[in-house]
């Protein structure tokens, strides 16, 4: 095992962010004690005690992309007078304006660390691989989401508490999940003891004991600051340790959710149960924008004048009413209860049938952030509750 | 430095008439202003204003009938409110209040406009870009 | 998309500032614009054919161009690329010449703007939509407002073309102002002789109704059709009984001013104004009467022979429909008294306006004709005429010409010394304007003929001195103080407008202006009509004005008011509001803010009330578009994506 | 004091169903709840930590009859809504909450002692983790200084009893500071806001106020840039009733695009501010409401000011008005410049 000191971790951070971009959770100034996922530049403070309150997915899955821009290009010669459209056909109309559209590809996504995620976080990554980085050729490959997801290298730090909104138990590993981390570190007094999961993992402990030879000049590990006379601390980042790994003992868990996913088919038709489950519901997307897992976008162009543009993709919310309206003014899931019941279906019914994964890691932001209070672990109570006594919807 | 862009919506029947007539009398003004024609100033949405200062508009000018003589009777009348609400909330928008300008001006009034756009383009230009 | 932009040069008007073929070739890199080209005189006949040339051979879908003000020829385009085929609305003017060409004298920062603008516009005419105008059967009987000459003269006019027509007065009688003079200049004509026979031809014209004792309470509704609630006015007297005897009148026991004869005199609480009143009805004033201010009294009543007289009547409001609206409500003497505290402000009983001492020369006035001064009932011999009082005065803000002013005086100078042949009048004058036909002549009579003495300079005190007025002035020709003994001092006080006439203007939501006069549409081409369609101007009301030219805008109203009811239908502006009603929220906030009762609410099949706009009552301003929050009013023509658009570009 | 649950009771034999609190909300502090039989409103609750606005839903449920609880601040909005003909006032019966003391910032507690921390909030005390502490250190915002301490209007009157409140509220400082227009000081944005992530005593508002024009831009822009068009803000409010035909979310009209990036968010925020002018009841329900913690009653206070100044109006406390823009007054208007 390796330990890193509590100390050492700016330092590291700023080893890391000479070759990548670093994110990591911070307070933001101004805004009343959030914490998130930022850029992370040298001096900058880390929070690393308080929940963030986006998950970190805007690392693979930004809430605003550029896909592409685009111009539009017109005429040519203009001379003499009157001017003729140079695209004029032989037949007198011309076929078209004489346009042509010029595509500028984005700028291709450069390399991150984040720093400081947490295990549900880390999870949900995995989670999306299943549906946006299908290698297995037979499915979905999103271009952009897999080349961000190959340059992330995700630093986790382990749970050894948990607060009450907290539910990553209810799910496989709960807190001890390892899947989509690449680097754990798990505290202990004074620092934290890493644990690599995945070569990038490796690569973050290499670059901790190597990157001052890398930009400075050409000295071996071991060798003392010619002007300070200290020794390198690259050398010191890492230490190797005797120290176990902590058993993580934490569990946070929501009970008698088996067979989930044949319930929710039961009272699938039961309108009256989602409307009594979404009576206070406000129908703003923070549940499904917060969380680690929801990952509707929407495409859409937008122009700057009328000659160029630049086509963009969205997060999306399946909580918005416009999101399945349809041109025809019809819309297939007019309201809330409809809505509310697609969310809960797709993470816990669709999405584990199509993409073998639950659409949830139990990190229960959408139950810390929910500006009244709905907690999707009592909605999931009461689903399993109801569809066991049909006919009596419990007290709604 | 780039030029000023300064942006002037007037309505159809006072000040865009008086903008005419003082272009008939071919009085020289300051060439960075833009006229956008409205049918009266209680056309004016204060998100155009508000739009055109985000998207990198360096001042807003908006003039319309005198206060009784609006071709609608009243269209400016709504407008006097919903202006000088705006005006006041742009410092906290963090617009300089400077920027905007709200005023009247007839159709006969050629000469007044042309003084409008030439004090206006010249404070915009001390203060310069947005 | 396929747009053409067409840059005028308007010979060097435009090119001479703006590189116009910079600005097309620049056009020709715009989006969806495929076609550009410069023409010399884009409104010339040859002009024209070059844009339907283009539209047809290039099968173009919208136009932009750039030229003068849309102000001066959008309609001459709409027209032209109507006949291109077009949809007319599918153009868009972009104004290079006033707003640019003829106000920069840099190349390039006009070409700059220029260009900057057929951006403007080319972005603007890409989110425009074709716009088909409706049209509505217009009613064809026409409201005449105010009964003096240009009232009736209108009336009469319009009837005569066979159209019905209300003539609506607010006093108790027809004939206004000038049924008050004695004779009129330059001709001397008996001012009654003339009129009078107008006034009965109108009350016996059967196309028109005469309402006396009326006046506009409401006024709803569009050109074409106006829908407008009259109040008639209680008088006590039932109109059809009343003979006319005015025996009431001689019977009657309670003094009151006589406002016919401008305070000189006194009439009685029921009274006829004047013998030759139309209709000849007596009318009795409630403030005057003693059975309404003391509660016993009954005199008229009892001796009236047709039983005509009503204690109980009450107002009547009626409510009518009307195609078109004249407005003729005329003026009245500016009220001098407050302003002019040196000319005593009122307190001098010999300091008279030009109105009452017309009232003292009447034959069928107070004093049958004989001047008298007020004060003692003697005839005066010094009379001095003061011009300007009320006019051409910065000091006290009437600094506007009355127009009749240095003619009246000439004329009363004369009558003064027909009536007292051994009478001196004297006149303070600022200049002698007398630019109508025989009008110079006519001063020049008064001097040389009638001996009045005109001096240059405006009076600067009156002041009471031995029984007599000394009016103090100067006289700027010889350069020196000049003070006249006066027996009476005449006041030729200025025009204003009719009281009420802005509150009236805004009912009708026509505009007026500073002294209330209200205001034509156009100063020069326009002078008949107002700013709201169907509704026209006559006389006085306008701005001050002698009787042949109020007679002359009264038949150029008329002939505007057959002209557009003869169509039978009128043609409405499709560029009025429109309601998304799939996502109107029905608040209904367009309703608050409509000035014209243009939105109602309608109940679609799912029970959901969503607002719905009458095209007919729509002028689009455009208010209602801000003031919905969804923004699904729309205003046809300037969406807030054109405006959006247009903005953006001008900032790309 | 009559209890909280037999006046729902007893209002319930009026209308269809009751908006009102349980105390199992998540983190264990009061939620939203619809009580329709008397059976239901035995869960009901009232305490400090009912800080949500119910009128929100009143537009939503405009084919029932409903009873609202509604503390002063709450029932502004509903005499707001009712003058806007949104909701018609023979249909809704309202609970006015009287004297209830302001209520708690339970965000403010978790924040300093851990989410889902055991919260005893009565109107005049205030237990943390069953330590009493300074109740006013974890009042609103809002509330300090409230005016509204009294219901607007009022069926039944549910007696709270609650503690007074002192204090200057944020709001009113950025009232007086913004009245001068705060332009020529030497601090800057980042300075200000640095400030008052670092001293949580400085109201943001107070600094907010010494920022000049430039400085103040940044500053917006740095809190937009957080957004992330959850639309919590537009949902919150009880006074955003266009709901699924906003024009934030349309592209006609295309004031905003669809992107999710500061400029955008900034012109949300303009929209909201534009369309809320004479109308917002200053409930904060935008602010809590925001996940990211933008703090935008800066805005609404001061328009709301402002308002108040130019008027002589303020939204929800009458119901006959006429909202001042929705009309004008020819002499009256007030213009400082020609």
């Amino acid at each position: 095992m390796k330990f890193l000191a509590g100390e050492n971790i700016p330092e590291l951070l700023e080893k890391l962010s000479l070759l990548s971009e670093v994110w990591a959770p911070r307070e933001l100034r101004g805004s009343g004690g959030t914490v998130m996922f930022e850029r992370w530049r040298s001096g900058d403070p880390l929070d690393l005690e308080h929940f963030a309150s986006l998950s970190a997915k805007d690392m693979v899955l930004p809430r605003t992309e550029k896909l592409f821009g685009f111009s539009y290009a017109f005429g040519g010669a203009a001379v003499g007078n009157p001017f003729g459209a140079p695209a004029e056909s032989a037949g007198g109309i011309p076929a078209t304006a004489g346009e042509s559209i010029r595509i500028t590809a984005a700028e291709p996504a450069g390399n991150v660390v984040l720093f400081g995620a947490r295990a549900c976080d880390a999870k949900a990554l995995t989670v999306l691989d299943a549906l946006f980085d299908q290698t297995d050729g037979k499915g979905y490959n999103d271009p952009q989401y897999r080349a961000r997801r190959a340059g992330l290298t995700v630093i986790t730090l382990a749970c050894v508490t948990s607060d009450p909104a907290c539910f990553c138990s209810s799910f496989e590993n709960g807190t001890a999940e390892k899947a989509g981390s690449d680097l754990i570190l798990y505290p202990v007094d004074g620092g934290f003891l890493a644990e690599a999961v995945t070569p990038k993992g490796e690569t973050v402990i290499e670059s901790g004991v190597n990157s001052r030879n890398k930009v400075g000049s050409a000295r071996g590990p071991g060798d003392s600051d010619p002007e300070t006379g200290e020794a390198a601390s690259g050398l010191t980042l890492f230490e190797e340790s005797a120290l176990e790994t902590p058993v993580l003992a934490v569990t946070a868990k929501v009970e008698g959710l088996e067979g989930l996913r044949q319930k929710l088919a039961a009272i699938f038709d039961d309108l009256e149960f989602w409307q009594a489950e979404t009576e206070k519901c406000i129908s703003c997307g923070y549940c499904t924008y917060a969380c680690p897992t929801c990952h509707c976008f929407n495409i859409h162009d937008e122009m700057r004048g009328d000659r160029e543009g630049v086509r963009l993709r969205s997060w999306d919310a399946c909580m918005f009413h416009l999101y399945t309206q349809e041109t025809s003014g019809h819309n297939p899931r007019p309201t809330l209860a409809h809505r509310y019941r697609n969310r809960i279906n797709h993470k816990f019914s669709y999405y584990p049938e199509n993409q073998g994964e639950i659409l949830c890691t139990g990190c229960g932001r959408c139950i810390r952030g929910c500006p009244v209070g709905l907690d999707i672990r009592d909605v999931l109570r009461q689903a399993v509750e109801c569809s066991a006594s049909p006919g009596e919807g419990g007290d709604r | 430095m780039a030029e000023l862009k300064l942006i002037g919506f007037l309505c159809n029947w006072c000040s865009y008439a008086g903008a005419d007539m003082a272009g008939m009398a071919r009085m020289k003004q300051p060439g960075e202003l833009r006229i956008i024609r409205l049918p009266c100033t209680g056309r004016v949405n204060p998100l155009l204003i508000l739009k055109a200062f985000q998207q990198g508009a360096d001042g807003v000018l908006v003039s319309g009938c005198h206060p009784g003589d609006c071709h609608y009777n009243e269209g400016n009348y709504y407008a006097r409110r919903r202006l000088e609400l705006l005006s006041r909330m742009l410092p906290a928008f963090g617009i300089e209040p400077e920027r905007f300008h709200f005023t009247w001006v007839s159709a006969s009034e050629g000469a007044r406009w042309a003084d409008v756009v030439t004090e206006f383009t010249g404070k915009i230009e001390a203060m310069g870009k947005a | 998309m396929r747009i053409g932009v067409f840059v005028c040069q308007c010979g060097t008007n435009i090119a001479g500032t703006v590189a116009t073929d910079k600005v097309a070739e620049a056009a020709l890199a715009m989006r969806d614009v495929l076609h550009a080209e410069t023409l010399q005189y884009t409104c010339s006949d040859p002009g024209q054919r070059a844009i339907i040339d283009a539209v047809q051979k290039k099968g173009l879908t919208r136009v932009v161009i750039a030229a003068c003000s849309p102000r001066m020829h959008e309609t001459t385009f709409r027209r032209t690329i109507g006949q291109a085929g077009m949809n007319a609305y599918m153009m868009e003017m972009v104004n290079i010449r006033e707003h640019c060409s003829w106000i920069h004298s840099d190349i390039d920062t006009a070409t700059d703007k220029a260009i900057d603008l057929v951006q403007k516009g080319v972005a603007r005419v890409r989110r425009q939509v074709p716009l088909y105008s409706t049209t509505v059967p217009v009613t064809r009987r026409v409201l005449v407002i105010g009964g003096g000459v240009a009232g009736i003269q209108a009336a009469l006019d319009i009837a005569d073309s066979g159209l019905p027509v209300t003539l609506v007065e607010r006093g108790p009688t027809i004939g206004g102002n000038m049924a008050r003079l004695d004779k009129t200049f330059p001709t001397l004509d008996c001012s009654s002789c003339i009129l009078t026979p107008r006034m009965v031809e109108a009350k016996q014209h059967e196309n028109i109704s005469l309402m006396v004792n009326t006046e506009i309470e409401q006024v709803r509704g569009y050109i074409g059709n106006f829908e407008v609630d009259v109040r008639k006015k209680a008088t006590c007297v039932i109109e059809d009984k009343c003979t006319g005897c005015m025996i009431c009148q001689e019977k009657c026991p309670g003094k009151a001013p006589d406002e016919f004869n401008a305070g000189v005199g006194q009439s009685k609480a029921i009274s006829i104004p004047f013998p030759q009143a139309v209709p000849l009805v007596a009318a009795l004033r409630k403030e005057h009467c003693r059975r309404f201010i003391k509660g016993k009294c009954g005199v008229c009543k009892k001796v009236c022979p047709a039983d005509a007289v009503d204690y109980e009547q009450e107002d009547e409001i009626t409510t009518e429909m009307f195609g078109a609206v004249v407005v003729a409500t005329g003026y009245e003497l500016y009220d001098w008294r407050e302003a002019y505290p040196d000319y005593g402000g009122g307190q001098y009983p010999d300091v008279v306006t030009s109105l009452q001492y017309e009232r003292m020369l009447s034959a069928s006035g107070p004093t049958a004709g004989h001047v008298q001064r007020p004060s003692d009932g003697a005839e005066p011999k010094q009379v001095v005429f003061v011009s300007c009082v009320g006019s051409r005065d910065e000091s006290v803000g009437r600094p506007l010409c009355c127009s009749v002013g240095c003619m009246y005086i000439a004329k009363q100078a004369i009558l003064t010394k027909e009536h007292i042949p051994d009478s001196q009048s004297y006149v303070f004058y600022i200049d002698i304007r007398a630019t109508g036909k025989g009008y110079e002549e006519f001063t020049r009579r008064a001097q040389k003929e009638f001996g009045a003495i005109y001096l240059r300079g405006r009076v600067g005190k009156i002041y009471p001195s031995n029984g007599q007025l000394v009016v103090m002035g100067t006289d700027t020709l010889s350069g020196g103080p000049v003070e006249i003994e006066a027996d009476l001092v005449v006041l030729a006080t200025g025009f204003a407008a009719a009281r009420g006439a802005g509150e009236l203007a805004r009912k009708l939501n026509i505009s007026y202006d500073q002294y209330e006069f209200l205001s034509e549409s156009h100063p020069k081409l326009r002078p008949v009509e107002t700013t709201t369609g169907g509704i026209f101007l006559a006389g006085a009301c306008q701005a001050p004005k002698d009787i042949p030219d109020s007679v002359a805008q009264a038949g150029a109203a008329a002939a505007k008011v057959i002209g557009l009811l003869s169509r039978g239908e009128i043609e409405t502006s499709p560029m009025v509001a429109a309601v998304d009603q799939l996502r109107c929220i029905g608040c209904f906030k367009c309703r608050d803010v409509c000035s014209y009762n243009a939105i109602e609410a309608l109940e679609l099949r799912d029970g959901r009330q969503v607002a719905k706009v009458i095209d007919s009552l729509c002028q689009g301003c455009g208010v209602c578009n801000v003031a919905c929050p969804p923004s699904v009013v729309s205003l046809k023509g300037y969406t807030d994506n054109q405006l959006i658009a247009e903005t953006m570009e001008l900032l790309r | 004091m009559s209890d909280i649950v037999s006046i729902i009771q007893r209002v319930l034999g009026d209308v269809d169903l009751v908006l009102g609190w349980t105390a199992t909300g998540a983190g264990g502090v009061a939620a939203p709840a619809r009580f329709q039989t008397a059976a239901e409103a035995e869960r009901a609750v009232f305490n400090a930590t009912c800080v949500h606005n119910l009128a929100v839903h009143l537009p939503r449920l405009k084919d029932q009859t409903v009873g609202i609880v509604a503390k002063g601040c709450d029932s502004r909005s509903v005499a707001q809504l009712i003058q806007e003909r949104e909701i018609d006032r023979d249909r809704v019966k309202v609970i006015g909450v009287r004297g209830l003391g302001g209520s708690i910032d339970v965000r403010k507690i978790w924040r300093f002692h851990g989410y889902g921390v055991p919260v005893d909030a009565r109107t005049d005390s205030l237990f943390i983790d069953g330590k009493e502490v300074d109740r006013q250190e974890f009042l609103r915002q809002k509330c300090l200084g409230c005016r509204d301490m009294d219901p607007v209007i009022y069926d039944e009157l549910f007696e709270a009893s609650g503690s007074s409140i002192t204090g200057i509220a944020d709001a009113a400082t950025v009232e007086t500071a913004l009245s001068e227009t705060g332009l020529g000081t030497s601090l800057t944005a980042a300075e200000a806001m640095s400030a008052a992530g670092e001293d949580e005593s400085r109201p943001l508002g107070e600094l907010f106020a010494k920022m000049n024009s430039a400085e103040r831009r940044l500053f917006w822009r740095e809190q937009y840039s957080r957004c992330i068009r959850c639309y919590a803000c537009r949902e919150a409010c009880p006074m955003c009733f266009c709901r699924d035909v906003c024009i934030m979310q349309t592209t006609d009209p295309h004031w905003t695009g669809a992107g999710v990036d500061a400029g955008e968010a900034e012109m949300m925020q303009l929209i909201r501010v534009n369309h809320l002018a004479g109308r917002c009841t200053g409930c904060g329900e935008c602010e809590r409401a925001c996940p990211v913690g933008i703090p935008l009653m800066l805005l609404m206070n001061k328009q709301n000011q402002v308002i108040e100044e130019l008027f002589g109006y303020r939204a929800g406390t009458d119901l006959e008005a006429r909202p001042p823009l929705l009309t004008f007054d020819i002499k009256g208007d007030s213009r400082s410049e020609k």
